[in-house]
């Protein structure tokens, strides 16, 4: 297998996306993982906050199929205590929607099961505002 | 004192006791809540990108419906809808061109400057109100229970948001302390429930609430207290089986008990885990069926 | 034309008058006729006793009954189809088929299926939309007797009277008696009647009326009343076929009717429908424009329902008689016509002439008050003219506010208010100009009181059925004719579909009405039913060429 | 007509068609010669089938209209938008126990509403659209009711809402329980529909069936009348001022 490395040189259209919904800039990153460390949720991810950035500035494939997307929730855990001052939530949220604009909703609302039915409003306001276009 | 009130949509379905406590409360401590009259959900979550104008809408609405309502300031229960008009209004005051934009896409109906206050419950309790007067007004001090304060997120992040230090937070320790509670602290207060998770990843959530009330109760809580609807929602009914759940309560029915409000004004039935056994059991309320 | 808050100077002057008028008219109503006083201003003044205007049916089991030239045009026009169309192939078989979308089909087959029938093998078809009807636009309210200083006896009394004693007294007895029955399963259903904080409905006069017992829902009871019962329906599963109408009924060799031939209007695929029962509720006949009357009937009242009953040989009553809604809108002229509730006179408006007096009491029959404002435009010449030529009365609105407390048209009238409102009308301060406007089929498909008409399979309810109303309809009680002889038809209908197979279908019935057409001597290209009115404008027909494309 | 009308210039559907000024958009279009099959109902402003998509010189929005309410101007482009298609779960309205998230878990979709407004602006009886179903949102079933009450299903909203909400089947569902399971039931009524059961009035009834028209024309000349407004409890008219009728229409009046 071959992978390309732009590492963080050269055009990449993801890379500049990201960075202009998010207002943050990724190469300021120098992969100390407190995000990870300090991620509740991370247990959860299938890429961690800080190696999604990696594969970001390197260009890498699939960092919009991630799981990771949808595991963050917003708590800004690693935002507050980034030692860049990189807002990480940001840098999610814009894949998330990146991602939400490519392909459509991550929830099916007609399909919600009826225990989601009764839960309340706070919880599907919220998760179809991170779920949905 | 009075101040515009705005409830949010939890406030008014699955939290309507965290409402009742609150008003019944500030009606013993002299503080009026004026609902604003017509109000719109403020959308619940923030908006993290530069391009998302439509999510900021239902804030700014929110702020817009305020000024028309003759009001600079107001108060919210509920930490999801703090933190998301807190953010709005910070937006706003940072990026009028934002909100412009949002105007004129919305046929003019959304100006607004974003120098208004907004104000969470706890900081009115805190800020404006006072520990001191708080004591004062104990009449049946929560001598004997231990609780364990739950912040979550939306309360604290980001710092300069947040209503206290996002590491070491202590309004709701010193509240409880003021109560006459013994508090328990622990790593996990600050840290998230799994929040909207519950929609569809609902394991998640679970495990997160495993963690929190084990370290509770390894610390010896006898109770949860907390402030989010959400954060109550979850802790409330995701506890897991294997052993009885810890009850979960509003700082504000915490209050209501201690101030010797009516046990009925406070919603203390209006909880998937019953709180009644603990509170008998530290003579709090009167038990069912016992002497008058 | 230079407008002042709607209206142009030459009307502003009479408004002042009404104006001036207004404080010695509140509290001081126009006395109420006597029966005699009645009877000589309806033959003098009303468009049904224009003798020139009608004629007797010349075949057909109710021959000799003298109806409108209109209405006598449909009954003299030949079928759309021949009876030679292939009915082999059935496209669908049910138990129940109703005919018309609007409120008594959809009470008919709601209480069908309440009655046991499966949803399944009951099928809606309709001309519009499910729910475009008459029943929609009926704004003032549903007459029951259901307070205790009231009663069916009552409510007996006042329409047998407003019927001038022409009703069938069977059907009248089945209207009062299930009329409170009624309004307990529209509460069932969730209708939001208007009510007091302890549940008690508000109820007012209507014309006619010697209680009060109009219930409403705002002005928009048909409306709320319709589409909860569409929504009910849809909840039930019941399926409904739109833009659909039918156009011949079948019968089966016996000449019983077994199904109708439907048409996609907008493929013009024809659709043959077997059915065990078979009932129409196709509404009234407002689109006909009698003497070329304004109406205020939705766009598909056209009669359908009538002709096809009479085709397959089911009896008429009481077609002699339409009534006129005394309070049409007559201006401006984009409203002409609409209807203005009858329940802004039982609010208390009064209709006053072009100097501001009273000329009749406000709540007479609608007949009565209708022959009434005809007569002050017509004779006395005290009308008011409008800038297109047409003329009316006021109607002197302002007043409801005044007796009522400011607010009470927006909140008891918000349809009328809206309306007025989009035309630069403010009828909260300036009266609305009114004329007769051509309203409601009175008589209709004879009947049982279980709506079964005189041919086996047949059954009808709502508008389309005569004999309850007499010659003249009083306000609030069509909702309740709707309902109360739907779920009459929809229960007898589903009976009878349960011990009844139909058999071999025919159109056998097509070319024995083409013979009586022939042995009468009618010759004419006519073709009924009419199914919608045409009001494409002269200058585009005029160069309109009738090719395929 | 008296005077002589202005002709103007509408394009429908992309074609322009000479027509007099003072029609409405309905009469235009059947002018110009189109036989309306779908796109028009009740004629009156009571049925919705007539909603219509509009642009006009000089602004750039999108403006809606019932095309049998709404005069056609000069330049206005349009079409006509006569179904508008909705899917909805089936539900047993006695099945229902009215709670705080009974619409929510109808609807879960209304908790995408971002509060954009663009159903209010859009509907043409006026409504407060939006403010609606941020009731239903928070389970605010009597303000939904009111709220929704004059609406005719045009359907106008749920095509231009971003987040997809069905709107008027929101509010359809909401009046239903209002009516049904938060008014109160009306006191007397289940006591006459008993006494109706009972045959209280049969036999004065049949009596009545059977009496010559002279006998019945003397009983009715004979009836009592209910005072108008006797201003006492059951006084009919007096309650028709309701404190808590939401509809306003200050706008329409002075806009």
């Amino acid at each position: 297998m071959t992978i390309t490395m732009r590492a963080g040189s050269g055009p990449d259209e993801l890379l500049h996306k990201v960075e202009v919904l998010s207002e943050q800039h990724l190469a300021n990153c120098y992969q100390c993982g407190t995000c990870a460390a300090t991620c509740p949720l991370a247990a959860q991810m299938d890429l961690l906050p800080d190696m999604l950035i990696r594969h970001l500035l390197f260009g890498l494939p699939g960092v919009l199929e991630r799981r990771t997307l949808w595991v963050c929730v917003g708590c800004e855990s690693c935002t507050d205590r980034c030692p860049r001052g990189i807002d990480v939530a940001r840098i999610i949220e814009a894949l998330r929607q990146i991602r939400l604009q490519d392909r459509g909703d991550e929830l099916a609302v007609a399909q919600l099961p009826d225990a989601a039915r009764e839960l309340p409003p706070i919880a599907l306001v919220a998760s179809l505002r991170r779920h949905t276009g | 004192m009075q101040i515009a009130y705005y409830p949010g949509c939890t406030i008014k379905a699955s939290a309507r006791q965290h409402e009742g406590a609150a008003l019944a409360v500030l009606r013993a401590l002299g503080v009026e809540l004026r609902e604003m009259e017509e109000w719109n959900c403020c959308g619940v979550v923030h908006s993290l990108t530069s391009d998302n104008l439509i999510r900021h809408m239902a804030p700014v609405r929110v702020f817009a419906r305020l000024r028309e309502q003759g009001n600079n300031e107001v108060a919210t229960l509920c930490d999801m809808c703090f933190n998301t008009l807190a953010r709005a209004n910070q937006l706003a005051h940072e990026h009028p061109e934002q909100i412009e934009a949002m105007s004129v896409t919305s046929g003019g109906e959304l100006n607004y400057d974003g120098n208004s206050g907004v104000l969470h419950l706890l900081q009115i309790l805190r800020d404006r109100v006072g520990w001191a007067k708080i004591r004062a007004r104990v009449r049946r001090p929560l001598r004997g229970l231990t609780v364990y304060p739950y912040y979550g997120c939306k309360l604290l992040r980001p710092s300069e948001i947040g209503i206290d230090d996002p590491e070491t937070p202590a309004v709701l320790r010193d509240l409880m302390q003021a109560l006459g509670a013994t508090v328990v602290e622990g790593s996990l207060q600050t840290q998230c429930c799994g929040a909207y998770h519950v929609v569809d990843r609902e394991e998640l959530v679970a495990g997160r609430v495993a963690a929190t009330t084990a370290q509770a109760r390894e610390r010896g809580s006898e109770a949860i207290v907390l402030s989010c609807p959400l954060c109550h929602f979850n802790f409330d009914t995701l506890q897991p089986q294997a052993s009885a759940p810890l009850p979960v309560f509003y700082y504000t029915q915490l209050m209501g008990l201690a101030f010797g409000l009516e046990p009925g004004e406070l919603g203390l039935d209006a909880h998937h885990t019953d709180l009644l056994p603990l509170l008998e059991q530290h003579n709090l309320i009167r038990p069912k069926g016992g002497p008058a | 034309m230079e407008l002042i808050d709607g209206y142009p100077e030459s009307m502003r002057e009479s408004i002042a008058l009404v104006e001036r008028t207004r404080p010695a008219r509140l509290g001081v109503t126009f006395p109420a006729m006597s029966l005699e006083e009645r009877k000589t201003l309806l033959t003098r003044f009303h468009p049904d006793y224009k003798a020139n205007q009608k004629r007797a049916l010349l075949f057909g089991p109710s021959k000799g009954m003298v109806v409108s030239h209109e209405l006598a045009d449909l009954f003299e026009a030949r079928p759309l189809i021949r009876s030679s169309l292939d009915l082999t192939k059935i496209d669908t078989e049910v138990d129940l088929l109703v005919i018309g979308g609007g409120g008594a089909g959809t009470v008919a087959a709601i209480w069908a299926v309440k009655e046991g029938l499966d949803p399944n093998r009951v099928l809606v078809a309709t001309k519009l939309r499910h729910g475009d009807s008459n029943s929609t636009m009926a704004q003032g309210g549903i007459q029951a007797a259901d307070r205790p200083h009231d009663s069916p006896i009552h409510h007996y009394l006042d329409v047998m009277g407003g019927g001038h004693f022409t009703n069938r007294p069977e059907l009248v007895r089945a209207l009062v008696n299930d009329a409170p029955q009624i309004i307990q399963w529209h509460e069932s259903l969730g209708v939001m009647y208007d009510k007091d904080a302890q549940g008690h409905f508000v109820e007012n006069p209507g014309g006619g009326t010697s209680r009060n017992r109009m219930h409403s829902a705002r002005d928009y009871t048909g409306l709320e009343i319709m589409r909860v019962l569409r929504d009910e329906a849809r909840n039930l599963g019941i399926p409904v076929v739109e833009f659909s109408p039918a156009i011949e009924l079948l019968c089966d060799e016996r000449g019983h009717v077994a199904g109708a031939v439907l048409v996609n209007m907008e493929t013009k695929r024809y659709h043959i429908i077997r059915a065990k029962a078979t009932i129409i509720t196709t509404g009234g006949l407002g689109r006909l424009h009698m003497q070329q009357f304004p109406t205020t009937n939705h766009y598909g009242a056209t009669a359908d329902g009538l002709v096809l009953a009479y085709r397959v040989g089911a009896d008429l009553v009481d077609l002699e008689a339409i009534q006129y809604h005394p309070t049409g809108a007559a201006f401006p002229a984009q409203m002409a016509g609409l209807l203005i509730t009858e329940k802004v006179r039982g609010l208390g408006a009064q209709p006053v002439n072009i100097h501001g007096d009273q000329f009749v009491f406000p709540l007479e029959p609608r007949d009565v008050e209708a022959s009434a404002f005809i007569r002050e435009c017509e004779e006395v010449g005290l009308g008011i003219e409008t800038p297109y030529g047409m003329n009316g009365v006021w109607l002197d609105s302002p007043m409801v506010d005044i007796l009522h407390g400011p607010g009470t048209i927006r909140s008891a009238l918000p349809a009328m208010f809206r309306m007025y409102t989009r035309f630069g009308i403010d009828m909260t301060r300036d009266p609305i100009l009114v004329f007769p406007t051509l309203h409601y089929q009175n008589g209709g498909i004879a009947t049982d009181e279980h709506g079964a008409t005189s041919v086996p399979g047949l059954y009808a309810a709502g508008e389309v059925m005569g004999g309850v109303h007499g010659k003249n309809r009083l306000m609030g009680n069509s909702l309740l004719d709707f309902n109360v002889f739907g779920r009459r038809a929809g229960i007898a209908a589903a009976e009878y579909a349960r011990d009844h197979k139909p058999g071999r279908l025919t159109l056998a019935h097509v070319d024995a009405y083409e013979h009586m057409l022939r042995e009468s001597g009618v010759e004419t290209t006519r073709t009924a039913p009419r199914i919608l009115p045409d009001y494409r404008g002269k200058e585009a027909l005029e160069r309109y060429l009738d090719i395929p494309l | 007509m008296t005077e002589r009308v202005p002709l103007i210039t509408m394009q429908l559907m992309g074609k322009p068609y000479s027509v007099p000024s003072g029609l409405t958009i309905m009469a235009a279009i059947e002018f110009a010669g189109y036989k309306l099959v779908r796109g028009a109902g009740c004629r009156g402003g009571f049925c919705g089938a007539c909603p219509t998509l509009y642009r006009r010189e000089g602004s750039h929005r999108m403006f809606t209209a019932l095309a049998c309410q709404t005069l056609v101007e000069d330049g206005m482009s349009l079409v006509q938008m006569p179904f508008v298609p909705l899917a909805t779960k089936p539900y047993e309205l006695a099945a229902i126990t009215p709670r705080a998230n009974t619409i929510l878990s109808h609807f879960p979709e209304i908790a995408g509403c971002v509060a954009c407004n663009t159903c209010t602006r859009a509907c043409p009886q006026g409504l407060q659209v939006m403010d609606y179903i941020q009731a239903a949102l928070r389970g605010d079933i009597k303000r939904v009711s009111l709220l929704s009450f004059d609406c005719i299903s045009c359907g106008i909203c749920s095509s231009r809402c971003p987040a997809d909400i069905k709107h008027y089947a929101v509010g359809q569902l909401a009046r239903r329980i209002y009516g049904r399971f938060i008014t109160p039931a009306e006191p007397h009524l289940a006591e006459r529909v008993s006494e109706l059961e009972a045959g209280q009035f049969t036999s004065e009834l049949t009596e009545m069936m059977h009496m010559s028209q002279a006998e019945l024309r003397a009983r009715y000349e004979q009836r009592s009348f209910e005072v108008v407004d006797d201003g006492g409890e059951h006084s009919a008219t007096k309650r028709y001022n309701s404190p808590v009728d939401p509809v306003d229409f200050q706008d329409e009046i002075e806009g």
